[in-house]
């Protein structure tokens, strides 16, 4: 374990209660979806997560010791654990891709060689090499999500959290995207995430905490989460469609697909899952 | 959406090109724009932007001539003022028959595409970088670069307000017309507001401080180009002078 | 209204890039005293900025039918003093100059005065004077508003009249000229600026 | 046919190539998807489809007739064709719910009274009426999208446009917008909305517009463009899922899952879907 949330409060000026004695486990070279509903408190969760916020109850533990919130101390942090927020418009800031993803290395008092060779490795691992010339301005929201990526990856951190990663992009931006985390997960970074969505969180997550209402209410492995209907039920989400239908994962239903014919022809190709229905 | 401007400048062939180099040139030709009599030195200043602008920078020729457009209507209303006369019999001509506007158009035209010629080839962050190495202030500097990114943000918002305004029949007419830019406008300061909020968030994740570092590429500034850029300098106010 | 680049003789640049230059220094050592206590405050500055430049941008349906654009110097110094909008117009001021080719850099010093300095005190000192003489709010605002851009118009003419002072009737009959000549499109833009920035200080004291 | 757009070209400024020559006729009291990759020119048609913006060339008809773009006939299409962009930050510009659906029926030249009567409609409509009272900027996403479509919905159109109607929404805000969404149809209003998502056009449109690069490359009803794997895989797409899976129609697969046992156990209830798999 990596990360651990203890009993989190947090209450924003106005009286709304967004954190209600949540705690939650990350482990490290994991990947745990985050699943609640819009509104539920998971933006506001990972902003605790990496020091932004400061709870009013409870405490934030990184590799089992509880985090103080000094300068310092949040510098040391944040180093240790990249945030990248929703909407990349709120993240970059710079000119150029380069130049924003500089940024970070740089705060880390980085020469200005090292932090271009950070630009560089970072780029590389998103495979957008090519826009480290362009305006910020001029990018696709695809590329923006992706910069923003790197501009956190750029610190090298060891746990990075991301805000809804794939919404609002279409099929082939998502493809791309969950590629490069998956290169991230497999070269070690632990990956936290938030969705709404079902089925992302069963294709991409091997973890997942499921929240309502500023807590956590279930906790354990992807399937066994999503397979829970009625704690999914309690936070107003449905089980992911495939799961339902018999597939244990999705690349059982997409393995599937190639050999089944379309409907309305014939086929005989069976596979596990469907193997267990007895007609 | 992006600035007409901006995307000259960030495609153009001169993009790669030290800032110092285009600065040195664009401005060099402004100045003798401004101390050299108006003719012939503002019509040879003007001649050696637009071939610049043309011919080396390959900025397309619809666009550089709607880039000069733009001041036309000031400086043409403005020169109109001074080519006339209120005197006992109303408005009159001039007594020196509008050589002094005339002068003034020239001169302003000139300047102008300078001016231009400077903007079109260089994105503006790169020009800001250029102050903060004439030493201004780092706070102003760094206002600018993020002054920047707020430009393109807002005015996405603000199109994209006023779409949603005019399918509600908010631009038909007069009094509808200011009352929607009211609103407006009134809705977009608190975004603009929310963004700076929300950026910071992000900006702190990855340790900001206050101080905004990044990495700039440095461009070698050419040793010949330089040289034949202060050379044209000079061939163009000693033809002046030579002429006048 | 923008002094276009090139309009104005050398030495009137100079003059005006001097006579401005000690607002926006007292400007930028506001802003770094703000900026040393609160080092945050980049981003929200910045957005007023950028604000600023959009306002700027957009069309005002003026009453002659010919389209131009609000000032936003009475709005700007309601909204964010009259001190600091003396940097943040240059900075506007500038990018105009250099995205819009609005303007331009030997104009700069002259247009910062008319927009950054003489618009926005004057704006705020009949707001702050509406206010004490205890007018309604809205009458105050529209004031403020359209006297701050009527303000900027007669520097302007006055800077353009300096410039070219009238062979016969010199200052005063230059003043007259430029005055008139552009008051066709100033005055009722004024007037739209007034009313349009009642409309957004209502609407945004509603929220 | 109500809505047609004839050859559309639209060149941003600067040159980008948004339509290329788009022809698209919308049925009257269908749902129509059109559905594309981002940065296809979704958006743009869009705004083309009320006269926002002007082609360069082509024209727009409507009940047969080429628009104009003097302010009346601007007037008297956008009064008939009503517009609902994505973000609803940029669509909600008054302080409260009814200030701001009531701007555009004050704007058709309703009296007070009138315009509230359109306001109560339209809430209703849309399942919001215990909104009408609440500031604008304290509502959530979900509530937010609903008040914009309201707002557009108070002139009552006979086209309504939506740009990404449900991006962003969870599971049930999704829902919910939907199933007001279905009524408005039920009601008669015909429905054009764009997506990036395969799946909800399949779920929810009639008809299918599919957009590539500025160009519509397939139109018909939607089984049969969303059946089209090569038409799909051109514009970036895939099939989807449950389509490919073999059910016609979501409530074919929706209508299995009762009856079927999840994974692992027996089950002997088949479906029209898999009952032409001979397996």
């Amino acid at each position: 374990m990596i990360l651990e949330a203890l009993d989190l409060h947090h209450v924003y000026p106005g009286g709304v209660i967004a954190l209600e004695g949540l705690s939650l486990t990350v482990e490290r070279g994991r990947r745990l979806a985050v699943l609640g509903p819009n509104g539920a408190g998971k933006t506001t969760l990972l902003l605790h997560l990496n020091g932004t916020l400061r709870p009013s109850a409870g405490e934030v533990r990184l590799d089992g010791v509880a985090q103080g919130y000094s300068r310092a101390e949040l510098a040391a942090w944040r180093r240790r654990v990249g945030l990248v927020l929703q909407d990349p418009d709120n993240q970059l800031f710079a000119a150029t891709v380069e130049e924003d993803v500089s940024f970070g290395p740089l705060n880390l008092g980085l020469t200005e060689a090292e932090a271009r060779d950070r630009v560089t490795e970072a780029l590389d691992a998103l495979g957008i090499a090519d826009l480290a010339e362009r305006a910020t301005h001029m990018l696709s929201f695809g590329q923006k999500k992706r910069v923003a990526i790197a501009g956190a990856l750029a610190m090298r951190p060891e746990v990075l959290l991301l805000d809804e990663p794939v919404a609002g992009l279409d099929h082939r931006g998502a493809r791309l995207l969950l590629q490069a985390l998956e290169r991230l997960a497999a070269s070690g970074t632990t990956l936290v995430f938030t969705t709404h969505d079902v089925d992302l969180a069963w294709a991409f997550a091997e973890r997942v905490a499921l929240f309502d209402r500023g807590r956590v209410i279930l906790h354990g492995d992807a399937a066994e989460v999503l397979g829970d209907r009625d704690a999914l039920a309690q936070a107003g989400l449905e089980p992911p469609l495939l799961l339902e239908l018999g597939f244990r994962t999705r690349e059982e239903a997409l393995g599937r697909l190639n050999p089944l014919p379309l409907a309305g022809e014939g086929g005989e190709h069976r596979e596990p899952g469907e193997g267990k229905d007895p007609g | 959406m992006t600035l007409h401007m901006d995307r000259l400048a960030q495609g153009g062939p001169w993009r790669q090109r030290a800032l110092a180099e285009k600065a040195v040139l664009a401005l060099g030709l402004l100045g003798l724009a401004l101390v050299l009599p108006p003719w012939p030195g503002a019509a040879l200043v003007l001649v050696a932007a637009w071939t610049s602008a043309l011919a080396a920078a390959r900025i397309p020729w619809g666009d550089w001539l709607r880039l000069n457009a733009a001041p036309l209507g000031f400086v043409l209303t403005g020169a109109a003022a001074v080519a006339v006369e209120i005197g006992p019999d109303g408005i009159t001509l001039a007594a020196d028959h509008g050589r002094a506007a005339l002068a003034i158009v020239l001169r302003a035209s000139a300047a102008a595409s300078c001016l231009l010629l400077l903007a079109a080839t260089t994105p503006t962050p790169d020009l800001v970088q250029g102050l903060r190495r004439l030493g201004l202030p780092v706070e102003l500097i760094e206002i600018m670069l993020l002054t920047w990114r707020f430009i393109f943000l807002l005015q996405d918002a603000a199109a994209s307000i006023r779409n949603a305004q005019e399918a509600r029949l908010g631009w038909h007419g007069r009094g509808r017309s200011l009352r929607s830019l009211g609103l407006l406008i009134a809705q977009l300061l608190p975004q603009a507001m929310e963004r700076a909020r929300r950026l910071e968030m992000g900006m702190a994740a990855r340790g900001f401080d206050g101080t905004l570092r990044l990495a700039r590429p440095h461009r070698r500034v050419s040793a010949i180009s330089m040289i034949s850029i202060i050379s044209l300098h000079l061939v163009l106010a000693g033809t002046c002078l030579w002429l006048a | 209204m923008h002094i276009m680049e090139g309009f104005l003789p050398a030495g009137h640049a100079l003059a005006w890039t001097a006579i401005s230059t000690p607002f926006v220094v007292a400007g930028v050592r506001r802003l770094k005293r703000i900026l040393a206590d609160n080092p945050q405050a980049r981003l929200p500055l910045a957005a007023a900025a950028g604000f600023t430049f959009i306002l700027s941008a957009l069309k005002l349906p003026s009453v002659t039918g010919s389209c131009s654009h609000p000032t936003g110097t009475g709005l700007g110094a309601m909204m964010f003093g009259p001190s600091v909008m003396a940097v943040l117009g240059a900075v506007v001021l500038l990018f105009q100059g250099l995205l819009l080719a609005h303007g331009g850099v030997t104009t700069l010093g002259a247009n910062i005065f008319s927009m950054a300095i003489a618009g926005p005190w004057v704006a705020y000192g009949v707001w702050k004077l509406s206010d004490r003489l205890g007018l309604p709010a809205a009458i105050g605002v529209f004031l403020s508003a359209f006297l701050g851009d009527l303000a900027t118009y007669v520097v302007t003419s006055t800077q353009l009249a300096l410039a070219f002072p009238d062979a016969e009737t010199g200052f005063a009959g230059a003043l007259a000229k430029f005055a008139s000549i552009f008051a066709v499109t100033q005055a009722p833009l004024a007037v739209a600026e007034g009313l349009v920035t009642v409309v957004v200080i209502n609407a945004l004291t509603a929220r």
